[in-house]
């Protein structure tokens, strides 16, 4: 279902941050889970099945079958496939801005949503706005490949605020990534 | 494929940098174009800004356990923002419109540590915290405004203290720096009184008036006017800038103008309900009237000299109950001019200083409303809008 | 409605505190209160209404009609005619107990509760418990003679939490004091 | 009057010293005597204190924006106190009964200043906090109870870390201070594994053990036995101490038995909906099914063996929403043996370690439901009971 290069772009990304400092410790704890990487079995399933997206009816989830590209001040805006939380859009934000006063997080956990118009897989990463209160407009927990913890990119329950001056969260966004093939 | 997609998303969800940060993401070449009112172009992480106060704002304290100040556009009823505000803080807008000025009280480790009072200063266009400023104490009280007023040119800000001796905090707002506190036993509800200093009502039914308050300080207090125990007045007066008067309700109804200045001169009172074509209501009990009420039970608009009051019928010392109607007065005339029912009775009310006003309504469960001033017409309705006081930014 | 003598009762309170240390700080702040008071000058009706305490059915408010005297962990206990918060009967407390880690506020605002069984008016001391997150059980708000800020004493909704440990709002107890005739 | 008295009451009020401080207060004469079940004699304020953990009893924590984690004793519904604990915190149990572990992090000024982790702990019977252990980090995340576990003889707390580099940080409970940080890339949710050190599940499919985790702390990888992408296993994992066996339910409904040990050994899975009588439910969409799912969606009562799993009807990617039915599951016999219906949906479930065990579940709305854990009879209804995770003390 999603077959882009991330060796690739992993390496296009640290190339573009070898030169900053600022965000220098967060990149050095990243470190640590990106040496660790590698050590992990993959299983044996999956690069065939990553392989044959299926984008049939058939194949969508309950949330990509209902989905709409109109309205995105509404849980079923077909980016929000695995959002969980404040939608920016009602909290004075938008679908990749953060409210006044409030910071988006450089991490995130990730999607992978249908547009219905034309049936193509986007990654979504859905950076939390960081830093004033819990916005309580429009809450969302949509949950398409949502796991636990122990694969925390997919995870949607974790407060994603790292690297910005405030944890507090306040609401989430739907950055749109890119093409998910 | 889940589990091997998914672990290697990580990996790029892990280094998914927002903004400026990282043009690398570019590098993902974006899907064929499609319908979609936001595109379908690869995006960068950003943050809005808003305009300075606007008169059609309301500002909605999130309640007892709710954090923040939410900014909604009474036209659209969309949220603009949020002021972060804690526990029992209170707000005060910077009349020139730069700054949301927050008191609070804050412990060093949350429910215990070293307390910290302060005013925390807010850019009102970036909503970022611009300084904190240290002062001695405050009060610890929700669902009041008057324990946090400015002077009229917005320099300096009073903050009631009880502790439990009762004083004022008098902090330089233009040098961000503390200045004195002003004991003022007995008086509490600081009322604006430009040119003089700052008013207060007393528990011996008088008006306290500090005149020079960051200098001598000086304390007088007028005749008595009110039967404080008896027929208590509510905090929660309206003022008019244009008139420099203050208007006031107490339990029964009663309804006072004081003329601000350095002695201010208080009318004799009359009925709301009298107003309305009713008898008076009476402090006695097994007298069921309509009485005024709730936890911010008026709230004025300076443009059509009109008070707006939230009514509930019951019994004297009911004065915490929910509105069930808004009744309009005109305080010159001395006459209610509309009642508005509303469809469940609410705690708050607030009203915009335009020419057309809006109303703002809420309720325990933090539904919000927005009605139209003239007509009491529901315009919108915001869910978990915020269950404490509202606000607006003074008229000019 | 109610005639004891507060006078000699403050002269009582202060000289048991005048040896003691530890609320030293407390005391000097409330010295400030009691000095400030004998400048109040008095309404004339008060004396005159004083002398007078009506307990007639028709002299009772709509709380005091329907109080009754069995279970204190319902708001219309009869004691309970001026409490607002939550009952710390219902928190693991009682009518006079703080919960567990909670402290007593020593400091409370008052009520004035008749009692239906006798028809006798008592003093109530609305005690908070102190340094626990709130008690979200029984929330009471009661107002029977319960005035604004300038008169502090009768205000309930004041975090009265002064010379404890935490200000922390707990739970409300009701505290008998003493007839109030 | 009321003004006259109420004022003269003030100077009462603010002197109206409690407890030892004062027994001037018994010159107030009581009145006559009358039925009360409190009396009618002046009283002191006191503080209660209550018994170290009973097997009976609920901890409910408060929900995102509510503190304190409330206990219920299940028995009469009543609430016995609150342990404090902030936005975000876990909870430990001191097996011996005389501590609370509250794993947190506090803000020096609420939502910003400096970040403090610690491990708060508090008296069991006087729920006093007793002191406070600095810890580096810990994961902010709501709703789990494996981020925070106990060995079983009291002396380690293991607290999850994301930093968003996974690890564990190791506290020494006995001498009440932070020992190392373990880091554990790919892997959450803790798993007792008394002897040997902790287990935890690994995004790779596999159980990562931590032998000495004090210590040398060697992490061992067992083989790959779950699809941790394709259809993962709820952290929120059962444990039976006296077979040191964990249980595992999958999105799918697919249970898992681990015996725990330095190389823990997984049994093959079997479906949770077989074992009701019905076609093992799937991954792939439209294909509507009863599934396992909610905040905390299973809960183990070791005396009979029992799993109690929240059930609802819909398609696979619905692992959070709320549960209908309670399953009782037979882990042994692999056989689910009765079904209770819910009278609502509700979004967590715990049992107590009693031989005739109680069910606590609750729902968004924060009310609280105690049940019979055999006939799903609803015994005690508790507003505001909280709406977080709920724990009981492990039986012996």
């Amino acid at each position: 279902m999603k077959k882009f290069d991330a060796d690739a772009v992993c390496e296009k990304l640290l190339r573009k941050q070898a030169g900053r400092t600022s965000r220098r410790s967060l990149i050095s704890r990243l470190g640590i889970a990106l040496v660790a990487a590698p050590v992990f079995p993959l299983l044996p399933v999956s690069r065939a099945e990553a392989a044959k997206p299926d984008r049939s009816p058939e194949a969508k989830t309950a949330f990509a079958r209902s989905a709409q590209t109109e309205d995105d001040t509404e849980c079923t805006y077909w980016r929000y496939c695995a959002i969980d939380g404040a939608l920016c859009s009602c909290c004075g934000g938008g679908i990749h801005t953060c409210p006044a006063g409030s910071e988006p997080s450089p991490v995130s956990w990730v999607g992978t949503c249908i547009n219905p118009d034309n049936g193509k897989a986007y990654l979504i990463a859905y950076r939390d706005c960081c830093g004033k209160p819990m916005c309580n407009q429009c809450l969302c927990d949509n949950t398409d490949r949502e796991t636990q913890l122990y694969t925390p990119q997919l995870n949607n329950d974790i407060i994603w605020c790292f690297g910005t001056q405030s944890m507090q969260y306040h609401c989430s966004t739907a950055v749109l990534v890119g093409g998910a093939e | 494929m889940k589990s091997y997609s998914g672990f290697r998303f990580g990996v790029v969800a892990a280094l998914a940098l927002s903004g400026p940060a990282l043009y690398g993401i570019a590098a993902f070449a974006p899907a064929a174009n499609a319908k979609d009112p936001n595109g379908l172009e690869p995006e960068e992480s950003d943050t809005a800004t808003i305009e300075a106060p606007q008169a059609g704002w309301f500002y909605v304290r999130g309640g007892w356990e709710v954090d923040g100040t939410a900014i909604y556009d009474g036209k659209s009823g969309k949220m603009k923002g949020i002021v972060a505000s804690s526990q029992l803080s209170d707000m005060a807008i910077d009349p020139a419109g730069k700054y949301y000025y927050i008191s609070e009280t804050i412990w060093s480790k949350g429910n215990r540590g070293t307390r910290q009072d302060m005013v925390s200063v807010y850019d009102s266009q970036t909503l970022k915290l611009v300084t904190e400023i240290p002062i001695p104490s405050r009060i610890l009280v929700d669902e009041r405004k008057q324990n946090f007023v400015l002077s009229a040119d917005g320099r300096w800000g009073f903050i009631y203290s009880f502790s439990p001796a009762q004083a004022v905090n008098v902090v330089d707002l233009a040098k961000r720096k503390f200045v004195k506190t002003v004991e003022l036993p007995g008086c509490a509800a600081l009322i604006p009184n430009p040119g003089v200093g700052f008013s207060a009502l007393c528990s011996d039914g008088t008006m306290a008036t500090v005149t020079d308050p960051a200098g001598k300080a000086a304390i007088t207090h007028g005749p008595a006017f009110f039967a404080a125990s008896d027929d208590p007045i509510f905090e929660n007066f309206a003022y008019d800038k244009a008139k420099n008067t203050a208007i006031f309700v107490s339990y029964t109804g009663l309804v006072y103008t004081a003329k601000m200045g350095a002695s201010p001169e208080v009318s004799a009172p009359f009925s709301l309900q009298e107003a309305a074509g009713y008898a008076p209501a009476v402090t006695k009990p097994l007298s069921v009237a309509w009485y005024p009420g709730s936890r911010q039970p008026a709230a004025y608009n300076a443009a059509s000299g009109e008070l707006f009051v939230l009514m509930h019928m019951g019994e004297y010392w009911s004065h915490k109950a929910f509105g069930d109607e808004i009744w309009v007065l005109d305080v010159a005339a001395r006459k209610v001019v509309r009642r508005l029912a509303l469809k469940e009775p609410v705690g708050h009310i607030e009203v915009t200083q335009q020419a057309e006003p809006l109303i703002f309504v809420n309720d325990e469960k933090s539904e919000g409303m927005i009605l139209d001033g003239r007509t009491g017409e529901e315009l919108h309705r915001i869910e978990t809008a915020g269950s404490g006081v509202i606000s607006v930014a003074s008229g000019s």
